[in-house]
């Protein structure tokens, strides 16, 4: 096996990690914290896309488009928080996820009214167009370099806030135990509004990162969300370890799984059968992974303390 | 009198607090035994651990002379336990009727029965019927469960508990917010109760508890301090700095 | 009650008597509106025997629907193209034999699986399973993958000829009313007594000694049948089979439709489907953004209409 | 007026009869396209291009007036196969046109044909439609899908290039197209990834194209129609891989991925090969037309898929025209579709034994036009009057 290959594919899968996990973190936010089981998470990371892709051809510069765009994003969250999830968090997950499955083909429809159904391209500073040569035959394009530190960076922000701020106080109590916060005389409904908002920045800027590589695209949320459903599962519901250990385990055995798998089965099957069978199955272990989880422990890996 | 059902050395713990602590007791086959403690003593997690809804880390309940523990919590009833819950815990979407005739279908043996209807089969409904004309509640039959009273759904649960015939019965705080004209019925109900079933029962309403129980155990911080007659009881040192010393 | 029972008398009487009123006066196309309706309203009224009376709400209730099809479709593909001649066979009794066998065999395994998991676990672990039978059938290259099957031969029934497209409605809606009156029996039973009791307090009915798991197991897997079942029909209709049928997005329509006809009423899922093939086809005429007022009557109605439809024509009491 | 009982009935029977035969001298062509989802920029185009010929033709097939109803397929083959169900026996639609998607086209096929109705792919070729499943009723203005990368394929050798990786989405399209380059090409194939498509596409080939360039190839082959396209081309270029890996696609870069390419300034497409069978400057009068019309109008250059689509009305129209409107004798329509009788865009165009196009292949480069805007132009004719492999399998 190709070493440099391997490396590069593992940083591939590091980025994947990453970007999961900032979408992962904030659905295990709303989930954890309030209950909220909300489909429409992966919406906002397209809004996110579209607003700094948009932003970025009135601009002219990617970096202020993501500055500006992280607030729109955030006041999204809010809207939808006030008008949808607030009316909803005593009812069951059921119609959460009906309201939110409506969500989605609201703001889908809408980004396709109001910015037309092609996607929209964001072209890069030049310093983050090109590639990075860390061996010599080690090459990576420096943007998925950005990423993977913008999503480490992102992480160890999450860490500090929830272990060392008020904020991060209140939601590790909030996650598991609603009414001993509200008894404190913390204002909840806030409390829900503010860390809906965090969630749909956070969802925002992983649409914000991924948008330069593939292009901000109608439906482009539809397919992360259920990946990032996936990890807060696996890691646990409201556990930002869980779901930060469970998004790079997913990225990783994704990208490794579509870089290797064919290989793996060309020693038993046939190279054809093994060529287009092996990218279905890659996109199918990961699913097999949670099923095996929930079987083992019904509560993922790490799930938070009793509630 | 021999033991009907035997808890020996009960540990459970929930991160730091220890809810069952080296918790010994028996119940004798026939009396009324009541737990009586402060709260946070433990007696409901004790319930639960009888009942099946939770597990010791360590410690045996020999139920008939059987370890109960490695048994899942409708095995249990099956040999005999019923369990009514301190928090109301019936089915409020259901009819009044119906929660009681899913008690005594219950008892009937399994329910992988698909064709007949289940509100026409005279065995339940007359069964049903029978318990709650037992509790007074024969007129309210029909009516959604969630639109009876608090103490009509605590005579309920005790219906419920009697469908199952068990031969014992595990009483959560029946009396639990109840008015005194409902306690004292309630006590009425229990007493013509006790001649059929073995109780173990949790109170904190103390007149009722001296009222009904044959005999008495005092529960604090997960541990028995004292177990022996209301009047033994009453007269324990430290039961009286249990419950009056720490004012 | 008896209102209950005219309305419900009435708009089955209205589906068996519309459709072919259509099609004699030259819209064939509302007729295969009508039977596409049919055979989605059984599956709805499947998934609301787990969801409206159990509780239990399956996320990848179109996965049985997708193997349902297939099922039919790839003994058809082999009587066709040959290989595999065990399996060749337009024999309808042996497809939809098949069908029900494989969606039960499938409900039983993942069932006893997802039903040890609650709350939004088992939303989401049944959603797994279902994407998996997705990208499963994706893999096989032989069933088309990812393009999906084009079965040009549909099932062969004694005394039935399914490519008339008045006697394949005709089949979808007796089998329609059978499956209602067979789920309304079950969830009259002492079995479904129970169902419902474990749906409106899981620990009562534990302590109880019910054995609940095995009870809700084993409605997982009559549901599941029964979808099989309808996704058969459904094979037969479309002459198409895609991994598409299972996307995760078809069982949230699913759901949609038990939520917004009514759960746990015996009508509700079919006027829930009814209502959304209506309102699917008549808005996409209107507009290419009809998700737009779709989405956001979907959002309307979970927020502000609780019972669904059923509620609605009950004058709004539970 | 005096009338008895028969002539009243005569004539209400004649007044019911009336509007059926103005309607029968409409013609109606139903038009399926994708019109939602991110590959709605196909289908823009298209629908684009059909206005245009509806424009050029003033709605009028000689005498009778031409109607066309869209539908959208939401890039699902059964959506697709849906939609055209309602075009066929609700809309009762003459001709059925349009597919981008060979999936949605395979699926669909069965809906038109069995009610009699012709059947016009404006793009999409799968092999199987050629081949054994051809139909005297289903016509192609487009290519079947294995010719284009065959051209591509005969490019290579002739540059000499000596081994290749391909890259393809995972589709029936997309199997199409490796199988195309892998029959023609002589070099060693190092490798194959076939990704995931549809409305949940993969957009990120980072995995793939480490591996490809990993492989040691010569040279990368590529097929990501629509939005894919230039999201590839973005990947290729961030990796850096245009000196180490050149690139050679089909249907990916084109006159919908360009304009966003030239926004984003990837100028490293500048100068990139592709096969087609038609380009924006090929020099005929049909296409002259077709093309400043078209730029007049919408404001930038026509796709391949407008050209395709542009070509299928016009073929519809003239076989129209040549039976002055009368739909009742199909097996006239079909000849009359079948000499295909009209000015194509790409010059010269017949049809061969299975109905899809005998028809010329050119090499295109990637250039800066002379206002400044990116586009195609031929380099060289790589076949001349090609006919597709299956056409011997099909029985007709």
């Amino acid at each position: 096996m190709d070493l440099s290959l391997f490396v590069i594919q593992f940083l591939n899968g590091l980025q994947l990690g990453l970007l999961l996990f900032l979408v992962a973190s904030g659905l295990t936010l709303v989930f954890g914290i309030l209950d909220f089981v909300n489909l429409a998470h992966g919406a906002l990371y397209m809004l996110g896309a579209f607003v700094c892709a948009w932003l970025t051809q009135v601009l002219g510069n990617f970096l202020l488009a993501v500055l500006l765009a992280l607030p729109v994003t955030a006041v999204a969250g809010l809207l939808v928080e006030r008008f949808i999830a607030r009316p909803l968090y005593a009812r069951d997950h059921l119609d959460h996820v009906l309201a939110t499955f409506g969500l989605i083909l609201v703001i889908d429809t809408l980004v396709h009214l109001v910015f037309g159904p092609e996607g929209i391209a964001v072209p890069l500073p030049d310093f983050l167009n090109g590639q990075i040569r860390l061996t010599e035959t080690l090459v990576i394009p420096s943007f998925r370099l950005m990423i993977i530190g913008a999503g480490l960076a992102a992480a160890a922000g999450l860490y500090w806030m929830v272990t060392h701020t008020r904020l991060g106080m209140l939601i590790r109590a909030g996650a598991s135990n609603r009414t001993m916060v509200s008894a404190l005389g913390v204002d909840i409904e806030r409390l829900f509004a503010l860390v809906f908002a965090l969630g749909a920045a956070l969802a925002g800027l992983a649409g914000m990162l991924i948008a330069p590589i593939t292009e901000a695209s109608i439906g482009m949320g539809n397919n992360i969300i259920i990946t990032a459903f996936v990890v807060i599962i696996v890691g646990g519901i409201g556990s930002m370890k869980g779901a930060f250990i469970a998004a790079l385990m997913i990225g990783l055995i994704d990208t490794l799984g579509r870089s290797y798998l064919d290989d793996l089965f060309k020693l038993v099957m046939s190279q054809d059968a093994a060529e287009t069978s092996a990218p279905a199955i890659s996109a199918m272990l990961i699913y097999i992974i949670m099923a095996v989880v929930l079987a083992l422990r019904p509560q993922g890996l790490f799930p938070p303390k009793a509630r | 009198m021999s033991a009907l059902l035997e808890i020996q050395s009960l540990n459970k713990g929930f991160g730091g607090i220890k809810a069952s602590d080296d918790l010994s007791l028996s119940v004798e086959a026939g009396e009324v035994h009541a737990i009586i403690g402060p709260n946070g003593a433990g007696k409901t997690t004790l319930l639960s651990q009888l009942s099946g809804g939770q597990k010791p880390d360590i410690g045996r309940i020999l139920f008939k002379g059987r370890d109960l523990v490695p048994l899942p919590a409708h095995a249990r009833a099956h040999l005999g336990i019923a369990r009514s819950f301190q928090i109301t815990s019936l089915i409020m979407d259901m009819s009044v009727l119906d929660n009681v005739a899913l008690a005594v279908q219950a008892r009937q043996g399994h329910s992988f029965r698909f064709l007949r209807a289940a509100r026409q089969d005279a065995s339940l409904r007359e069964g049903a019927m029978g318990l709650l004309r037992r509790v007074g509640l024969e007129a309210k039959a029909q009516l959604p469960t969630r639109a009876l009273s608090h103490g009509e759904h605590r005579h309920m649960e005790i219906a419920i508990a009697l469908a199952g015939q068990a031969e014992l019965l595990l009483l959560d705080e029946p009396m639990a917010g109840l008015g005194g004209e409902e306690s004292a019925h309630m006590v009425t109900l229990l007493r013509q109760i006790k001649s059929r079933h073995t109780i173990l029962l949790v109170e904190h309403d103390m007149d009722a508890v001296f009222q009904l129980a044959d005999r008495i155990s005092v529960l604090v911080y997960g541990h028995v301090i004292a177990t022996g007659t209301p009047d033994e009881i009453r007269a324990n040192a430290a039961v009286q700095h249990a419950y009056l010393g720490e004012e | 009650m008896t209102r209950m029972t005219w309305i419900t008398l009435t708009v089955m009487a209205l589906l068996a008597v519309l459709p072919p009123v259509f099609f004699w006066t030259g819209n064939a196309f509302y007729l295969d509106l009508a039977t596409r309706l049919t055979i989605l309203a059984i599956a709805a009224v499947s998934l609301n025997l787990i969801l409206g009376y159990g509780g239990l709400v399956s996320f990848g209730h179109a996965a049985c629907l997708g193997l349902g099809a297939y099922a039919v479709g790839i003994p058809a593909h082999h009587w066709l193209y040959g290989g595999m001649d065990a399996l060749a066979t337009t024999n309808g009794f042996v497809q939809i034999g098949l069908a029900v066998a494989i969606t039960a065999l499938f409900a039983l395994v993942t069932g006893a699986v997802c039903l040890r998991t609650r709350g939004v676990y088992f939303i989401m672990i049944t959603m797994a399973f279902a994407q998996m039978v997705y990208y499963l059938i994706v893999s096989i290259e032989e069933y088309g993958g990812d393009d999906g099957l084009v079965i040009d031969t549909r099932s062969e029934l004694p005394g039935f000829n399914l490519d008339d497209p008045l006697q394949l409605f005709a089949l979808a809606y007796v089998s329609l009313v059978v499956v209602m009156l067979v789920v309304r029996t079950i969830v009259n039973s002492r079995f479904g007594m129970v169902l419902q009791g474990a749906k409106g307090n899981e620990e009562r009915m534990v302590t109880l000694g019910f054995n609940v798991y095995l009870y809700r197991l084993v409605a997982y897997v009559i549901s599941g049948a029964i979808c099989g079942y309808a996704g058969a029909l459904l094979g037969n209709f479309t002459t198409f089979i895609s991994p598409e049928m299972m996307d995760w997005a078809r069982s949230g329509e699913l759901m949609f439709m038990v939520i917004l006809g009514g759960a746990a009423t015996t009508l509700g899922p079919v006027l829930g489907s009814a209502a959304f093939i209506v309102l699917e086809e008549f808005l996409g005429r209107l507009t290419i953004y009809w998700h737009l007022p779709f989405g956001l009557m979907l959002i309307g109605v979970v927020l502000f209409v609780r019972g669904g439809l059923m509620g609605l024509l009950r004058g709004g009491k539970e | 007026m005096n009338l008895n009982g028969f002539s009243r009935l005569a004539m209400v029977a004649a007044m019911m009869a009336a509007p059926a035969q103005l309607l029968a001298e409409d013609v109606k062509i139903g038009f399926v396209t994708t019109l939602t989802t991110g590959a709605a920029v196909i289908g823009n185009d298209m629908k684009n291009a059909v206005d245009l010929a509806m424009d050029h033709l003033g709605g009028m097939a000689g005498e009778t007036r031409l109607e066309v109803i869209y539908g959208d397929d939401q890039f699902a083959p059964d959506a697709g196969k849906q939609v055209t169900d309602k075009l066929v026996k609700q809309d009762n639609v003459d001709f059925v046109a349009g597919y981008i998607w060979s999936h949605v086209l395979l699926a669909s096929r069965k809906s038109v044909l069995d009610a009699g109705k012709f059947l016009i792919s404006a793009n999409a070729g799968p092999s199987q439609i050629a081949g054994k499943l051809c139909d005297p009723h289903f016509f192609s203005t487009s290519w079947q899908n294995d010719q284009t990368p065959m051209a591509m394929g005969e490019v290579l050798n002739r540059q000499g290039v000596q081994s290749l990786y391909i890259m393809a989405p995972n589709y029936a399209a997309g199997k199409d197209m490796a199988a195309g380059v892998e029959r023609v090409f002589e070099g060693e194939i190092k490798g194959k990834d076939l990704t995931k498509w549809g409305a949940d596409a993969q957009l990120d080939f980072s995995a793939e194209l480490a591996k490809a360039k990993a492989s040691g190839a010569n040279g990368l082959f590529v097929f990501y129609p629509g939005a894919a396209g230039g999201a590839f081309i973005k990947q290729y270029h961030q990796a850096g891989l245009k000196d180490v890996l050149p690139l050679y696609s089909v249907f990916t870069v084109d006159g919908l991925s360009l304009p966003k390419l030239q926004e984003a300034d990837f100028s490293g497409v500048l100068g990139s090969k592709t096969t087609n069978q038609w380009d924006p400057s090929l020099d005929n009068e049909a296409n002259k037309k077709f093309v400043s019309d078209f730029k007049a109008k919408y404001g930038g250059y026509p796709s391949f898929y407008a050209a395709q689509s542009y070509d299928a009305i016009m073929l519809i129209a003239s076989a129209v025209e040549a039976v002055g409107g009368d739909m009742s004798d199909p097996d006239a329509v079909q000849a009359a579709l079948k000499s295909a009788d009209f000015a194509s865009v790409r010059g010269d165009f017949s049809f061969g034994s299975n109905n899809m196009p005998v028809q010329d292949f050119f090499l295109r480069e990637v250039v800066v036009d002379a206002d400044g805007t990116w586009t195609t132009k031929v380099v060289e004719t790589v076949y001349e009057d090609h006919v597709d492999s299956y056409a011997a399998e099909c029985k007709m």
